[in-house]
C-alpha cells in the first residue's frame, strides 16, 4: 500500500474516527470537542497531502472493495476532487470552531449528535470528493444525505421535521429516480461508470441518448438546487446556523454542483457536452434560475433566507459552467466553487454570530446594529463583496472567467444572466453590511445584545479567518486555476 | 369389437347416471342454508363418488372416499356445527355475481382444455399408455404385489406416500395447534351418552366394535393383495373409537385410549415409515428402496418360495418393506384421526351469542 | 354356472330394487317421522337382503357368497339399531306420533321428555 | 362417437368443479365454505380418475388368467384388443392416478380438519362464522380504537 | 462457487444420500419434538435438526458444484418411474436460503416463543414449525410434478394453524388464517388440476420428462391450460399481485417465528416452483409462456410494486406496513423473472435473497420487542429506537436495506434488476423500480422517524430491549445484508448459476 492509497484511506478513516471517538466520549464536552478540533487539522493535512501529491501529476487510486461483478467502490485523486477534500476539511475546521462557540452559546442539545453527524458528513464529502467512478460518488453522496438529516432536524419540533421531510424527501427522491437510473444507464452503455479524461461516455453514445443521460444526472442531483428541485434549501434553513454554514454553503450543496463538474469533465466530456443540445436546454435554465433566485432573494427579509437563495443563484453559475461548451467553464466552475465557499460560509457564520449575539434573523432588525459589532459586519462586507465579485476579493476572478467562457462560446443568455444577477447580488447582500454600519435611519436604538458580551470569541474567530481567506484568493486564484487546468484534459 | 362397444356403453349409462346424481347433489348443497342438510348431502356426495370410483376400476380410491369422505369428513364437519352454528346467512344476489362469474371463467378455460384430451376410455391415451402401462408391466415382478395400485403408492412412489402421512399428522398437530388435545376433564357426560334408554345401541356398538376391528386388520394385511391398506385400516380404527365415544360417551373412551398416546402414536408411525427409509439408507440403498431393507447376507438365508411360488423371483424387501410402511401409516392415520376426534368432541361449546375474549 | 340360478338371482335383486323404491317412496310420502322410519327400514331390510341373497345365487357358491353374507349379517344387526335410535331420538326431542294416545301428544308437544316407563 | 359423447363425462367432472368453486367464493360462512372446498377437491379427484379408466379394462389387481374369472375377464373383450392393450392377457385400467388421488383425499380431509378447527376458534372468538359479521366486528373494533 | 467445490462437509457415504436427508431430517425432528418431554427439549430439537438441514444442504451444494446437478431416486427406482429428485444450482441455492433461515428463526424461537405462545403448545409449535421447513425443502428439491404438490400441502396444512395461533396477541389472527387456509387450498388445487392436465398429455410426471414430451405439444389446448392452472395455482401461494390478499393478514397477526419464517421463505419456494415450471418445464421461448412472461406477469409485478408500496404507505399498523412491502417486494422479483434473460432472472433471484434477509430481521425485531410493546400500531412504536437501540438500529439497517440504501444488500439487487431491465431495453421497469423505490423511501421513512424520531406518546409502554437469545440471530442477519451490501459475490455467483441451471436445464 503506497502512500497515496494511504492517504485516501486516511482521509476516510479521519472522520469515521472521529465519528465514532466523539459518540464515545459524549459525556465530556471538552474532549469531546477538541477531539473534534484534532480531527479537522488531521484531515486538512492529510487533503493538504493529497493536493500536494496531485500537483505533482500523480493519481493515486484505491479500489476498495468490488460488491458485484464489474461493480466497485473505487477512489482516484484529481484536481478537482483533491480541491474540493481540502476546502471541506478546511471549512469544516474553521467551521467547528465557530460551531463550538456558537452551540455553547446557544446552550443547544444533542450537541453529540450534532457532532457525531458532523464527521459523517465530512466522511460523506471525502468519499464524493475521492470517488473514482461515479457509482462510488452516488454512494457517499447518499451518505451525505442521510448523514445530515438529523443535522436539519436538530431542532427536534414538528417544524423541524417537517422540513426534514422536504430535505429527505426531494433530495433523496430525486437521486433515486431519476440519478441512480442514469447512472446504472452509464453503466450499460459504457460498460464503466469510471471517471477518465475526456469522457468515458464519448464516442460510445449518439449525442440525443447522452442528452437524456445528461437531464437525469443533472435533475438528480438536487444538491445542485436547479429551479425545479430547489425546493429543499430554504426548508433547511431551520438547521443551527453552523449546519447551514457548512452543509449549505460549502458541503451538500457543493457536493450536486461536483458531482455535475465530475460528471462533465469525466463521463460526457467536454467534446460530447458541446454536440448535445440538452446542455444547451439547461444552460438556459440555469441562466433562467440564476435570474429568478436573484429576484427572490432580494424579498426576503430573513437574513439566512435571503444567503439561500442567493446560494441558489451562485450553484446555477457553476452549473452552467460545467454545461458550457468551452473547456474553460470547467476550470471557471471548479474556482467558483471554492470562492463563493469561503465567500458564503463567511456570510452564513456572520448570520450566526448575529443571532447568538442579539438573536436578531431579520435584515431590518440590524440597522445599526454593526456599531456594537464592527468586526463582524466588516466580514460580513468582505463576504457579500467577494460573492458580488468585487476586487479585491477572491469571488471576483471566478466570476470574470465564468463571463469570459461564456462569451467566448457565445452562450449570450448566460452571460446576461451572469451580469444581471452581479448586480441584484450588489442590491441584496451589500446594504445589509453599509446599512449596519451606517448610524440607524430615524435614530431608533439598534437591537440589543440578548447574551453579555455579545458574539462568543470562537466564531468572532472564525468569521475573520474565512474572511482573510477571501482576501488572501484574490492573490493566489492564479496557482489554483494553474492546479485545475488538467480536468480540461481531451478538450479541443 | 362390438362386444367392446356394448361393454362401454354399459360402463358408460352407469357412469354418466351416477355423475347425473353428483351434479343433483352439489346443486343442492350450493343451495340449502341448513348447514346440517349441507353436511349429510356431503356424506351422501362423497358415498356416490365412491361408488362411481368403482365404476371406474378405482376400488382402493372407492374405499378410501367411503370411509374418509361419507365417515370422518362427516363426523368432523357434524362436531364442527355442533361448536358454531347450524345455520348460514343468506348472501345477496349482487354478493353471487362475481362468484359466478369466476366460477364460469374457470369452467370454461377448463373445457376449453378437456375437449383437446383424448377420448374418454382411450387405451392409448398418452396417461393410459406411457407410465402406467410400465408399471403394469413390471410392477408385479418386481414387486410381488397383484394390487398394482398397492405397488405404485407403496414402493414406487413410496415417498409421496411418506408425504401423505405426513400431512395428516400435520393436520392433527394443527387441530391440537388449535383446540387442545380433548384434556379428560373436558369429557362432558352429555344425556345420550347415558346408557339408560340406549340399551340397545349399547349393546350393538358392543358387538360391532371388535368387528370393526377385525376387519381394520384385515384391511390393512390383505391391502396387497386386494383393495385396502394402511390408510383405510388407520380410519377404520379410528371409526372404531369414535364410535364407542358417540355410545358411550367421550370420558370413557379417553381413559381407555388416553390423548397422550394417541399423540405419540401419530408420531411415532410417522417415525416407523421415516426409519424403514433410513434403515435402507443404512445399508447403502437409495432412501426407501426396499431391496436394501435386509442386508444381503440375511437376505440371503431365506428360503426361495417361502411366500407364494417358488419361480417367482422373491421380493422380501419389497415385501417386509410394504408391511412397515403400511403399517407406520396405519398408526399415524388412526392417531391422527382419533386426536382429531378428541380435538372436536373435547372442546365445550360456546353457547350461541356470546363471544369470548382472546 | 348354470343359468337358472342367474336369472333366479337377477330376479331377486330386480325385487330387491323395487323393494327399495318402495321404501324411498314412503320416506318422502309418509306423514311422521315414526312411520318413515318404517318405510325406510324396509330398505335395508327387505331390499337389501333380496339383493345381496340375488347377487350370491349369481355369484355361485365362493369366497365371495362368504363376504355377502357377512354383510348381510351386518346390516342385520345394525339397521334395527340405527331405526331405533332415530325413533328415539325423535321421542325425546317430542315429536308427537301421527296417530297414538293423547297423553302422548300432549306430553310431546309441550315439548317435555317421552313417556314414563312402566 | 361425436366430442360430446366421448368427453361428456369430462364436462360433467368440470360442471362439479365449477360448483364447488362456486360454493366456496359465494358463501360467507366458513363451514360451507369448507363444504364447497371439499366438493371441489373431490371433482378434482372425479377428473383424475377419469384420466385412468380404460374401456373395458378392469380393476389394476393382477387377475391370474389361468384360474375360471381371469378367463371370464378375458373372454369380455375382443382379443385383438386385449393382445394390444393387454398386460398377459387382460386389460387394466389405469394405476397411477388411483395412487394420487388416494394421496389427494388425504390431503383433502387434513385440509377440512385444520380449516374447520379455526372456524371453531373464530366462532369462540367472534361469536359468529359469517364472513360479513367478522369484518364488521374488526371494522368497529379499529374505529374504536384511539388511533 | 470455489468455497463449494472445495466443499465436503460430509463423508461421502452421508452425503451421497442428502436429498433425501435434507428433507427427512426436519422430519423425523418434528416427531421427536412431539415426543419430546417438555418445551426446552422440543427447542433444542428443534435447533438440532434445522442444522442438521444446512448441514446437509452444503453437502448438496458442494456435490452440485462438483457435478453441476444432484439426481436422487426415492426408493432407487429412477424416473419416470419413481420419484426423483433433481437438485442444481437453482435448488441448492433455495435449500440453502430456506434451511440457514430456518437455523437462525429455530434460535429466535428460543426466547421468542415465550411472549406469544403458551407453555403447553410449545412442542406442538416446534413440530409444525419443522414440518413447514421440511415442506418447504422438499418443494425445492424435488424433480416429480405430484410430488412437488404434496411438498405444497405439508408446508402449508401446519403453516395455516401456526398462523392463527397468534390469536393469543390478536384475534384477527383467526380469520387471516382462515382465508390464508381457504386461497392456499384452491391454489394447491389449481395446480394439481394444471399437473393433471400436462399428465394427460404427456403420461408422466417426472418434470424433466415432461420438459422433454411436452417439445412437440405447445399448441396442445390441454397442455396450455395445464401451464395456466399451474401459474394461477403457484400465483396464489406466491402472493402475485392481484392473488395477494391472503398475505398481510396472515403475515401481520402471525406469531413472530412464524412471520419470520414464511416472510422469509414460503412465497419465495413458490416463486421457485413458478420459475421451475415457466422456465425448465416450459420452453419459456414458446409462444403462450412468452405471452404470459411479458403481457401478464410484468405488468403484474409492476402493478404489486407500485400498489401495494402505496397500501404501504397508508397502513397504520407496523406489521402490515411490512406484510404489504413483501408484495411489492414479491413484484421485483417477479419482473426480474418476466425479463425472461439470464440477467434478469439471476437479479430477481438476488433480490429474493436479500429480501430474505430483510424481511426475516424486520419481523424478528418486531418479535423481540413484542414482550413489551404489545400494541400494534405504528403510532404505539414511537420512540422505541430510543428504548431499545440495540434491537431497533438492527430493524433500521434491514430497513434501509428494504428502500435499497447504498452499502446495503438491498441496493445491489435493485442495481442489478435495472440494470438488466436496460439491457433488455425494458425502460419502463426502469421507471416503474424508480418510482417503487421512491415510495419505498416514504414507508420506511415513516417507521424509522416514528421509531427514532418522534418523542413517545404518552401512556403507552416503553419498548424493552430484546432478550439476548433475540439478539444474535437478528444482529446475524442485520450483519448479512451489511457484508452482503460491501462484498455481494457469494449470493451473486449463486444467484447467476441458479439462473444458468434455470435456463441450462432446457434439452
Amino acid at each position: 500500500m503506497n502512500l497515496g492509497e494511504l492517504l485516501i484511506l486516511l482521509a476516510l478513516a479521519v472522520p469515521l474516527f472521529v465519528a465514532a471517538a466523539v459518540y464515545a466520549v459524549g459525556r465530556m464536552p471538552d474532549v469531546r470537542e477538541t477531539l473534534t478540533l484534532v480531527g479537522c487539522i488531521a484531515l486538512a493535512i492529510v487533503t493538504l497531502a493529497m493536493l500536494m501529491r496531485v500537483g505533482q501529476g500523480d493519481a493515486p487510486a484505491w479500489i476498495a472493495a468490488r460488491p458485484l461483478q464489474g461493480i466497485e467502490l473505487s477512489f482516484r485523486l484529481e484536481p478537482l476532487g483533491a480541491l474540493f477534500a481540502l476546502m471541506a476539511s478546511v471549512l469544516w475546521g474553521v467551521n467547528s470552531l465557530f460551531s463550538i462557540g456558537y452551540m455553547r452559546g446557544r446552550r443547544e442539545g444533542n450537541q453529540t449528535r450534532f457532532y457525531v453527524c458532523f464527521a459523517l458528513a465530512m466522511f460523506g464529502v471525502m468519499g464524493i470528493a475521492m470517488a473514482g467512478n461515479l457509482l462510488t460518488l452516488f454512494v457517499f453522496y447518499e451518505i451525505l444525505t442521510f448523514s445530515t438529516y438529523p443535522l436539519v432536524t436538530h431542532k427536534g419540533d414538528e417544524a423541524a421535521r417537517r422540513a426534514g421531510r422536504i430535505y429527505l424527501g426531494i433530495l433523496v427522491g430525486a437521486s433515486v429516480t431519476l440519478l441512480l437510473p442514469g447512472i446504472i444507464a452509464v453503466h450499460v452503455l459504457a460498460g464503466s461508470t469510471e471517471f477518465v479524461a475526456g469522457g468515458q461516455l464519448a464516442g460510445k453514445v449518439a449525442p440525443g441518448v447522452a442528452g437524456i443521460l445528461l437531464m437525469l444526472i443533472v435533475f438528480g442531483a438536487a444538491k445542485a438546487a436547479l429551479i425545479p428541485v430547489h425546493a429543499w434549501l430554504p426548508a433547511a434553513m431551520v438547521a443551527p446556523t453552523p449546519v447551514s454554514a457548512l452543509l449549505h454553503a460549502v458541503a451538500v450543496v457543493k457536493a450536486g454542483v461536483f458531482l455535475i463538474l465530475k460528471v462533465s469533465a469525466y463521463t460526457f466530456g467536454p467534446i460530447l457536452i458541446s454536440e448535445m443540445r440538452a446542455a444547451q436546454y439547461l444552460l438556459w435554465l440555469a441562466a433562467a434560475t440564476i435570474v429568478i433566485a436573484s429576484l427572490v432573494a432580494m424579498r426576503k427579509d430573513n437574513l439566512k433566507a435571503r444567503l439561500a437563495w442567493s446560494t441558489i443563484g451562485q450553484l446555477a453559475y457553476i452549473t452552467s459552467a460545467a454545461l458550457l461548451p468551452a473547456s474553460a467553464g470547467l476550470i471557471a466552475g471548479g474556482l467558483h466553487m471554492l470562492m463563493h465557499a469561503v465567500a458564503k460560509i463567511t456570510l452564513f457564520m456572520c448570520a450566526g454570530a448575529i443571532y447568538v449575539a442579539t438573536g436578531a434573523t431579520k435584515v431590518s432588525e440590524m440597522h445599526g446594529l454593526g456599531r456594537r459589532m464592527p468586526v463582524v459586519f466588516t466580514c460580513f462586507l468582505v463576504g457579500a463583496l467577494s460573492v458580488v465579485g468585487l476586487p479585491p476579493f477572491g469571488g471576483m476572478w471566478s466570476k470574470f472567467l465564468l463571463i469570459t467562457a461564456s462569451f467566448g462560446s457565445e452562450e449570450w443568455i448566460t452571460a446576461a444572466a451572469l451580469i444581471v444577477s452581479s448586480l441584484l447580488s450588489m442590491l441584496y447582500l451589500a446594504p445589509i453590511a453599509i446599512r449596519g454600519l451606517l448610524p440607524p435611519v430615524n435614530d431608533a436604538p439598534p437591537a440589543e445584545f440578548t447574551r453579555p458580551g455579545g458574539a462568543p470569541g470562537l466564531t468572532v474567530a472564525a468569521v475573520i479567518i474565512t474572511s482573510a481567506a477571501c482576501i488572501a484568493l484574490f492573490f493566489f486564484a492564479d496557482e489554483v486555476t494553474a492546479f485545475l487546468i488538467p480536468i480540461a484534459g481531451g478538450a479541443p | 369389437m362390438t362386444d367392446l362397444t356394448r361393454d362401454i356403453d354399459a360402463s358408460l349409462v352407469i357412469d354418466l347416471s351416477l355423475l347425473a346424481m353428483l351434479l343433483v347433489l352439489a346443486v343442492a348443497i350450493a343451495r340449502t342454508r341448513q348447514l346440517l342438510a349441507a353436511i349429510l348431502l356431503m356424506g351422501v356426495y362423497s358415498l356416490v363418488c365412491a361408488v362411481w370410483f368403482m365404476v371406474m376400476d378405482a376400488p382402493d380410491v372407492a374405499f378410501t372416499e367411503a370411509v374418509v369422505g361419507a365417515g370422518v369428513s362427516t363426523i368432523i364437519l357434524l362436531g364442527a356445527i355442533l361448536l358454531t352454528h347450524g345455520h348460514a346467512e343468506k348472501s345477496s344476489a349482487i354478493r353471487l355475481l362475481a362468484p359466478a362469474l369466476a366460477a364460469i371463467a374457470v369452467g370454461g378455460m377448463l373445457v376449453y382444455a378437456v375437449l383437446d384430451l383424448p377420448a374418454f376410455g382411450n387405451p392409448t391415451s398418452p396417461a393410459n399408455a406411457h407410465v402406467s402401462r410400465t408399471y403394469l408391466e413390471v410392477a408385479s415382478n418386481e414387486i410381488g404385489t397383484p394390487n398394482i395400485v398397492t405397488a405404485v403408492l407403496a414402493s414406487y412412489r413410496g415417498f409421496d406416500t411418506l408425504g401423505e402421512a405426513t400431512v395428516i399428522f400435520a393436520a392433527a398437530v394443527g387441530v391440537s395447534l388449535m383446540l387442545g388435545f380433548g384434556d379428560l376433564s373436558a369429557g362432558r357426560r352429555t344425556p345420550d351418552s347415558m346408557g339408560d334408554h340406549h340399551v340397545v345401541l349399547g349393546v350393538t356398538a358392543k358387538l360391532f366394535v371388535p368387528v370393526i376391528i377385525l376387519f381394520a386388520l384385515y384391511v390393512q394385511f390383505h391391502g396387497d393383495l386386494g383393495p385396502g391398506g394402511g390408510f383405510q385400516a388407520g380410519v377404520l380404527l379410528a371409526v372404531v373409537v369414535i364410535l364407542h365415544a358417540l355410545v358411550f360417551g367421550l370420558r370413557e373412551t379417553m381413559l381407555a385410549v388416553r390423548p397422550g398416546f394417541v399423540r405419540g402414536g401419530a408420531a411415532l408411525g410417522v417415525l416407523l415409515y421415516a426409519g424403514v427409509g433410513l434403515v435402507c439408507i443404512v445399508n447403502d440403498g437409495a432412501f426407501l428402496d426396499y431391496d436394501y431393507l435386509f442386508p444381503p447376507e440375511i437376505e440371503a438365508q431365506i428360503p426361495p418360495g417361502l411366500l407364494g411360488d417358488p419361480d417367482h423371483p422373491h421380493h422380501w424387501g419389497q415385501h417386509f418393506g410394504i408391511f412397515f410402511i403400511e403399517l407406520g401409516v396405519l398408526f399415524t392415520v388412526a392417531a391422527a384421526m382419533i386426536s382429531i376426534f378428541y380435538g372436536f368432541a373435547g372442546r365445550a361449546p360456546v353457547p350461541p351469542g356470546t363471544e369470548a375474549g382472546q | 354356472m348354470a343359468e337358472p340360478l342367474n336369472l333366479i338371482g337377477g330376479g331377486l335383486a330386480i325385487a330387491g330394487a323395487l323393494l327399495s323404491l318402495l321404501g324411498a317412496i314412503g320416506v318422502l310420502r309418509f306423514p311422521d317421522v315414526y312411520t318413515r322410519i318404517h318405510a325406510a327400514s324396509i330398505t335395508d331390510t327387505g331390499g337389501a337382503s333380496l339383493m345381496l341373497l340375488g347377487l350370491g345365487l349369481i355369484s355361485g357358491l365362493s369366497f365371495v357368497t362368504l363376504k355377502l353374507a357377512v354383510i348381510w349379517a351386518f346390516i342385520m344387526l345394525s339397521s334395527p339399531a340405527a331405526a331405533h335410535t332415530l325413533a328415539n331420538a325423535a321421542f325425546t326431542s317430542g315429536h308427537a306420533p301421527w296417530i297414538g294416545s293423547f297423553r302422548i301428544m300432549r306430553d310431546a308437544s309441550a315439548g317435555k321428555q317421552g313417556p314414563r316407563r312402566p | 362417437m361425436t366430442l360430446a359423447v366421448t368427453h361428456l363425462n369430462y364436462i360433467v367432472v368440470v360442471a362439479l368443479m365449477m360448483i364447488g368453486l362456486f360454493i366456496v367464493f359465494s358463501s360467507g360462512n366458513f363451514i360451507k365454505r369448507m363444504i364447497g372446498l371439499a366438493v371441489f377437491q373431490v371433482s378434482t379427484g372425479l377428473f383424475y380418475i377419469s384420466l385412468a379408466k380404460v374401456a373395458g379394462g378392469t380393476a389394476p389387481i393382477v387377475v391370474d388368467v389361468t384360474n375360471s374369472d381371469g378367463q371370464a375377464l378375458a373372454a369380455r373383450l375382443d382379443p385383438a384388443y386385449v393382445a394390444l392393450h393387454g398386460v398377459d392377457g387382460v386389460v387394466y385400467s389405469n394405476p397411477l392416478p388411483h395412487v394420487l388421488i388416494l394421496t389427494a383425499i388425504v390431503v383433502g380431509v387434513a385440509t377440512l380438519a385444520v380449516g374447520l378447527s379455526i372456524a371453531v376458534r373464530v366462532r369462540e372468538a367472534y361469536g359468529t362464522v359469517e364472513a360479513d359479521e367478522v369484518a364488521q366486528l374488526d371494522r368497529s373494533e379499529k374505529a374504536g380504537q384511539p388511533a | 462457487m470455489i468455497f463449494f467445490e472445495t466443499l465436503y462437509a460430509a463423508p461421502p457415504q452421508l452425503a451421497a444420500h442428502a436429498p433425501a436427508l435434507l428433507v427427512v431430517g426436519p422430519l423425523v425432528g418434528a416427531c421427536a419434538a412431539i415426543l419430546a418431554p417438555n418445551s426446552r427439549w422440543a427447542w433444542m430439537i428443534s435447533v438440532a435438526a434445522s442444522i442438521f438441514a444446512v448441514w446437509m444442504a452444503l453437502c448438496i451444494a458442494g456435490e452440485v458444484a462438483r457435478g453441476g446437478v444432484v439426481d436422487y431416486a426415492m426408493g432407487g427406482f429412477g424416473p419416470p418411474l419413481g420419484i426423483a429428485f433433481r437438485i442444481d444450482w437453482l435448488g441448492a441455492g433455495m435449500a440453502l436460503l430456506i434451511s440457514s433461515i430456518g437455523v437462525l428463526a429455530a434460535l429466535y424461537s428460543g426466547h421468542g416463543l415465550r411472549s406469544e405462545v403458551i407453555q403447553e403448545k410449545h412442542n406442538l409449535f416446534q413440530a409444525g414449525f419443522l414440518l413447514c421447513q421440511a415442506g418447504l425443502l422438499g418443494l425445492v428439491s424435488t424433480g416429480d410434478a405430484f410430488n412437488a404438490f404434496v411438498f405444497l400441502e405439508i408446508s402449508s396444512i401446519g403453516t395455516y394453524a401456526l398462523i392463527a395461533v397468534g390469536a393469543s396477541r390478536d384475534r384477527r389472527a383467526l380469520p387471516a388464517a382462515f382465508n390464508y387456509l381457504v386461497m392456499g387450498t384452491i391454489g394447491a388445487t389449481f395446480f394439481v388440476i394444471g399437473v393433471g392436465f400436462l399428465y394427460a398429455a404427456t403420461g408422466t410426471l417426472n418434470m424433466a420428462d415432461i420438459a422433454a414430451r411436452i417439445a412437440t405439444l405447445n399448441d396442445s389446448r390441454a397442455v396450455q391450460a395445464g401451464f395456466a392452472f399451474i401459474v394461477v395455482g403457484l400465483g396464489l401461494k406466491a402472493a402475485v399481485f392481484p392473488l395477494h390478499g391472503w398475505l398481510p393478514g396472515a403475515y401481520a397477526y402471525a406469531p413472530s417465528l412464524i412471520a419470520v419464517f414464511l416472510s422469509a421463505t414460503a412465497t419465495k419456494a413458490a416463486i421457485y416452483l413458478l420459475a421451475r415450471f415457466a422456465f425448465t418445464v416450459f420452453d419459456p421461448a414458446t409462444d403462450f409462456v412468452h405471452t404470459f412472461l411479458v403481457w401478464v406477469l410484468a405488468p403484474l409485478a409492476a402493478a404489486a410494486a407500485i400498489v401495494c408500496s402505496i397500501q404501504a404507505i397508508l397502513e397504520p399498523e407496523l406489521r402490515r406496513v411490512l406484510a404489504f412491502s413483501s408484495v411489492a417486494q414479491v413484484g421485483y422479483m417477479l419482473m426480474g423473472l418476466s425479463l425472461a434473460s439470464v440477467a434478469g432472472v439471476s437479479a430477481g433471484l438476488l433480490h429474493l435473497g436479500a429480501h430474505a434477509l430483510m424481511k426475516a430481521a424486520l419481523f424478528m425485531a418486531l418479535g423481540g420487542v413484542a414482550m413489551s410493546v404489545r400494541a400494534s400500531a405504528l403510532a404505539d412504536f414511537a420512540g422505541a429506537g430510543r428504548d431499545a437501540p440495540w434491537t431497533m438500529t438492527a430493524f433500521a439497517i434491514s430497513a434501509a436495506g428494504l428502500m435499497g440504501l447504498p452499502l446495503t444488500f438491498g441496493f445491489l439487487t435493485k442495481f442489478r434488476l435495472i440494470e438488466a431491465a436496460l439491457s433488455a431495453n425494458q425502460v419502463w421497469i426502469v421507471a416503474v423500480v424508480a418510482v417503487s423505490s421512491l415510495l419505498g423511501l416514504i414507508y420506511v421513512g415513516r417507521m424509522l422517524e416514528a421509531l427514532f424520531f418522534k418523542p413517545q406518546p404518552p401512556g403507552t409502554a416503553r419498548a424493552v430491549e430484546a432478550p439476548f437469545g433475540v439478539l444474535i440471530p437478528l444482529w446475524i442477519l442485520a450483519l448479512a445484508s451489511l457484508w452482503f451490501g460491501i462484498d455481494a459475490s457469494l449470493p451473486e455467483s449463486l444467484a447467476n448459476a441458479g439462473a444458468l441451471a434455470l435456463f441450462g436445464a432446457r434439452p
